[in-house]
């Protein structure tokens, strides 16, 4: 037996619902896994070695090695966000247990700089490097 | 109207030169309809197609010649972006031809391992037919069912972006088995997830059944003989729609499918038209529900992963799969380095889009998009290779640039303009 | 190997049918077998496996730049298995074009209607002519693409192939 | 009455009333302010039947996001095409803007008489929609595009074939009540204490006006000549900028002038209490001040009542799936319009006997206080 408007109750049903499906996301926080998730990289300069896995490793040759003074071959890496896929390679390649992927996701920027972190060298001390990068303020 | 007859173009070609009294509308590249470029030129008769002729390649990445300078652990990777709803099929399928090939020297991949790229395959199928289903709501004007159908999709996301870390590229895979484990609470939780889909989805199958609107917009519409569409080398649920017997799955095992054996039914359906592939995207749907909730209750203990040799031996190897859409190729030739010498890839709609050609003659302009729509079509090929014809006039030549010759293009063409690096 | 029977089966009879015709015949592994025919015999075993196994599937057609500097064409045949067994068997045909510089190979579309497109797939990307193909226009590279650049050629090197090579040279 | 004291002192003061009360009150600024709070109100609705919320951010609660959307469209670029007849899409598109604007004017809103009444106007009003129908043709035909065409055509004959339900709705009403000006109408449903709906085929009369005027609308599920996932928008591929803005202003408009109509036809008009009390009527014209408490009254009834046939289309437009224009047209020759036919007839000859028996229950219901 087919009729139209099957649909009706059910939608009747979410019209006069107080909790909507749609979650109103910048504004409250949208669901999000406790764990597990694959973000920008953090990079503990002072466990790294430039030994280059990470850049062998990366499929969108989204890392680049530049001169350094702080590790050991003298080379560090470079990430650029924007031409990363976050596929977690670097990750495993990485034997010094120096490169992580964080869970922080919510990257955007204004241009195309702002996407490539630890671009500057950072200073020399024993702490490991801040936290996930900051977004870009302009 | 003119007595002349109306000559139909033949099969064979799919192509012919204008018939009196029709017109062309094009099809795409650009379309609402349409989700990704593609092209069909429709002749048109008033409102009724005559001849449809598909062009494709919009989205032609160069994916297999990339494939060949990378290694196989970054080729999993890569061949996940071709299609960005079945990313994981390609990334099983790749796996599958790889370790086949290692299997020649004993290599074996761990049977947890193997249950969990099937646990997340059948994932993939229930949020991509529920997706289909959303879309062709859409196309035939049915707002509120693609709304709610894709709300419920939600839960299948989320279970797939907790126990992979990402929602649409899993990165799950490695060659040699799975870099993610399940937990115990994750597996509760799934269970319980899949019971809500569960339930959903009878209630669309409920609704497509009983919705008068949906059978008077999908019944008798996009037709595609059982003769047809094994002539025409219809796969997956396009060809299961037309009743012919063909699923991957069960016809050449791979992953843990070869345990599923005796719960698995090839779902067919026989009216051959576009209700029928809804019919048959539902009732796959309950189906993927009950292999996940059999696979998550039967999962062996072990490891996921065994370590693979970095040299692949020489073999070519064809690695056949299943994706939501249809059957999914892999076609390897190792040559006992770390990288494959030639990596083919064919998917599903490349071998269903002429049976849409098929389809679509004879029917309305108003039922094109859903017939086009009902073989869940995924225009996704190969290279961003694009021509330039330089603008010297004396010298003009065509020159092939490459993506990152473009990217290079793209930022000095942003420096002259005075922006930002 | 009790295992492969239905396999061995088939490559037996293609074997016994086709006799000399057939240069290379074996059992791969699991529901895989590899057949190599010369050029116009493919159609013969295509319409030999369908009538006789019932079978109706072509699942793709490959080309190969193979290293010795010669294409190869191997078409993914599904065979349904001669006793009714409930797994299908692949065949892979492959079928060699010598000449490098006019590779030719007659077409199956005769039998097959519905390998036009991965035929028109393989000419575009590897320039290998299908003889009495219906309609070799362009598929997936623009209209505008250089005439006699084929991108899944061996001798086509991307960008990185290319400084890769550099490298080696240096 | 209230408007026939109005008529008899034709004076300075009536002529600046009158035209202040056509470009301002109950006239253009108004109808325009409350056709865009129907949308808001339709989208809001539509979006919470879908389980969503719908617009949110402009104003309170998303009420300013129709009027954002019509000044954004008037700052687009205007792109009209090479092939083009250019003047003829700026008249149509003007022309679609104007109708429903002066069919509004018909329309009893703040009092039970509209801004303009007539003995007849309602087959002015019939004229009017069939002018927007016309309007809509020529501006596909105008736009001269290959998807516009088969739009063009599909509007044409959808609009066309349930223009007739509809001019058959008008006219049974204008049958029962024995009149063919709105102003009677209403007041006839004053006079015998109940809208024209509570009775027998009137109810069924009802559903085939909302229906067609879904139909009319355009809006989903008849949203057939637009279909934007087939045919790419249908007649309104080509415009764009201020051009698509009137046109999206009319169809708000018109949304509006239907529920209007609807409530006039059915539903007593802008009358509320006094259709059970009649003595209320006299009290209100009676309260001090000149016309203003009447005027809120009849205008807070009519947008009651306005909204929930606004509801109603909304919920309409929730329900099922677009179907085929030869569906279409084959639902409205084969069924809507003969059983329209059949039930004037039954309106004709068994009505004025039915509508005894059936009052008499009504009668005991509502006791007459005086």
């Amino acid at each position: 037996m087919t009729r139209p408007a099957v649909i009706i109750w059910e939608a009747l049903r979410n019209a006069f619902k107080r909790e909507k499906a749609t979650i109103i996301y910048p504004f409250e926080p949208g669901i999000k896994p406790e764990k597990g998730l694959r973000g920008a990289h953090i990079l503990y300069i002072e466990k790294c070695t430039g030994c280059r896995a990470c850049e062998r490793a990366c499929p969108p040759i989204a890392i680049e090695m530049v001169p350094s003074e702080l590790t050991k071959t003298g080379k560090r890496p470079v990430i650029n966000l924007g031409e990363c896929i976050f596929c977690g390679l670097c990750e495993e390649a990485c034997r010094y247990d120096a490169l992580f992927l964080t869970d922080y996701i919510e990257l955007s920027s204004f241009d195309l700089g702002g996407m490539i972190i630890y671009e500057k060298e950072p200073p020399k001390k024993k702490e490991p490097e801040g936290d996930a990068p900051k977004e870009d303020e302009s | 109207m003119s007595k002349k007859k109306i000559k139909v173009a033949s099969p064979q070609t799919g192509c012919s030169a204008c018939m009196p009294n029709t017109m062309q509308i094009p099809l795409g590249p650009q379309h609402p309809a349409l989700k990704e470029p593609t092209h069909f030129l429709l002749e048109v008769q008033g409102e009724v197609v005559v001849n449809a002729t598909p062009r494709i390649g919009y989205v032609h990445r160069g994916i297999e010649k990339l494939a060949e300078t990378k290694t196989y652990s970054q080729n999993l990777t890569l061949v996940e972006r071709v299609c960005g709803i079945c990313s994981h099929v390609h990334s099983v399928s790749l796996a599958n031809a790889v370790e086949t090939a290692l299997g020649i020297e004993g290599f074996e991949v761990p049977k947890r391992a193997q249950y969990i790229r099937t646990i997340v395959l059948e994932l993939e199928r229930v949020h991509s037919h529920i997706l289909w289903l959303g879309i062709a709501a859409h196309e035939i004007g049915f707002d509120t069912l693609f709304m709610l159908s894709w709300r419920d999709r939600e839960l299948t996301m989320d279970i797939l972006e907790e126990i992979s870390g990402n929602r649409v590229n899993y990165a799950i895979n490695e060659i040699g088995g799975t870099r993610r484990d399940l937990s115990q609470t994750q597996i509760d939780r799934m269970l319980k997830y899949m019971d809500i889909t569960e339930e959903r989805i009878n209630r669309y199958k409920d609704i497509c059944l009983k919705e008068d609107t949906i059978r008077m917009r999908t019944q008798g519409i996009g037709i595609l003989l059982p003769s047809k569409a094994r002539e025409l080398c219809a796969v997956g649920p396009t060809a299961r729609a037309s009743n012919v017997k063909v699923d991957v799955r069960y016809d050449d095992p791979y992953s843990a499918y070869d345990d599923l054996r005796d719960i698995f039914t090839v779902v067919t359906y026989d009216t051959n038209d576009v209700f029928s592939r809804v019919v048959v995207r539902i009732i796959e749907t309950i189906e993927a529900v009950k292999y996940i909730k059999w696979l998550l209750k039967n999962l062996p203990e072990g490891p996921v992963f065994a370590k693979p040799p970095r040299k692949v031996p020489e073999a070519h190897v064809l690695s056949r799969t299943e994706p939501p859409r249809g059957e999914l190729i892999h076609y390897l030739w190792s040559n006992n380095t770390d990288k494959p010498y030639r990596l083919k890839i064919t998917t599903p709609t490349l071998a269903n889009i002429f049976s849409v050609a098929e389809m679509l003659r004879g029917d309305y302009i108003a039922d094109t998009t859903i017939s086009l729509a009902s073989i869940d079509p995924c225009f996704s090929c190969e290279d961003r290779m694009i021509t330039i014809v330089n603008n010297d006039r004396r010298k003009p030549k065509i020159e092939t640039w490459s993506e990152s010759q473009l990217r290079r293009y793209s930022k000095e063409w942003y420096a002259n303009k005075g922006w930002k690096k | 190997m009790s295992k492969l029977k239905d396999e061995q089966e088939i490559v037996n009879a293609l074997k016994s049918h086709f006799g000399d015709k057939i240069l290379e015949a074996e059992v791969e592994r699991v529901r895989r077998i590899h057949v190599k025919v010369a050029d116009p015999d493919q159609l013969d075993v295509i319409t030999f496996a369908k009538e006789k196994w019932n079978s109706w599937h072509m699942i793709a057609v490959s080309s190969v730049d193979k290293p010795d500097g010669t294409f190869a064409v191997v078409y993914h045949y599904d065979i349904r298995p001669p006793h009714g067994g409930q797994t299908a068997i692949t065949m892979n045909l492959m079928v060699d074009c010598p000449d490098r510089n006019n590779p030719k190979i007659t077409s199956i579309t005769k039998v097959f209607i519905g390998a036009q497109y991965f035929e028109r797939e393989a000419h575009d990307l590897m320039g290998i002519v299908f003889e009495g193909h219906p309609d070799l226009s362009r598929l997936i590279l623009p209209e505008d693409f250089p005439e006699g650049v084929y991108p899944l050629r061996k001798d086509f090197l991307l960008e990185i192939q290319k400084a890769e090579l550099e490298k080696k040279n240096k | 009455m209230v408007c026939k004291q109005r008529v008899e002192k034709v004076s300075a003061v009536w002529w600046i009333l009158t035209i202040l009360g056509i470009l301002f009150f109950p006239g253009i600024g108004f109808c325009i302010t409350f056709a865009l709070i129907d949308e808001w109100i339709d989208r809001k609705f539509y979006a919470a039947l879908q389980d969503r919320i719908g617009p949110l951010h402009t104003g309170f609660k998303g009420i300013l996001q129709p009027l954002a959307d019509f000044l954004k469209l008037l700052s687009n670029e205007d792109i009209e095409p090479e092939a083009a007849d250019k003047w003829g899409m700026r008249i149509t598109a003007i022309v679609a803007l104007v109708i429903p604007l002066v069919a509004l004017l018909f329309i009893p809103i703040i009092d039970t008489t509209g801004m303009i009444s007539f003995e007849g106007d309602i087959l002015l009003l019939a004229f009017l929609t069939t002018v927007i129908a016309i309007a809509i043709y020529l501006a596909g035909w105008f736009s001269a595009n290959r998807l516009a065409m088969p739009g063009t055509m599909r509007a044409a004959s959808q609009l066309l074939s349930y223009e007739i339900p509809i001019l058959l709705t008008m006219f049974v009403v204008a049958l029962r009540t024995q009149s063919l000006n709105l102003a009677d109408i209403v007041g006839w449903q004053i006079d015998h204490n109940r809208p024209t709906l509570f009775s027998l085929p009137m109810v069924i009369f009802f559903g085939i006006f909302l229906l067609s005027t879904q139909a009319e609308l355009e809006r989903s599920p008849f949203d057939i000549p637009t279909a934007e996932t087939e045919i790419v928008g249908g007649w309104e591929v080509e415009y764009s900028g201020k051009k698509l803005g009137f046109f999206r202003l009319s169809a708000d408009l018109q949304l509006l002038y239907a529920a209007g109509m609807a409530t006039t036809l059915f539903l007593g008009g802008p009358t509320g209490i006094e259709l059970w009390i009649p003595s209320f009527a006299e009290t209100l014209a009676n309260t001090p001040g000149y016309h203003v408490w009447p005027i809120l009254y009849y205008t807070t009834f009519f947008l009651i009542k306005s909204t929930l046939i606004i509801v109603i289309l909304a919920t309409m437009r929730a329900l099922m799936a677009r179907i085929r224009i030869e569906q279409f047209l084959e639902f409205s020759w084969k069924w809507l319009i003969p059983i329209s036919l059949g039930l004037v007839i039954v309106t004709i000859f068994w009505v004025p006997w039915t509508d005894q028996v059936i009052w008499s229950h009504w009668e005991g219901l509502f006791p007459n206080p005086t």
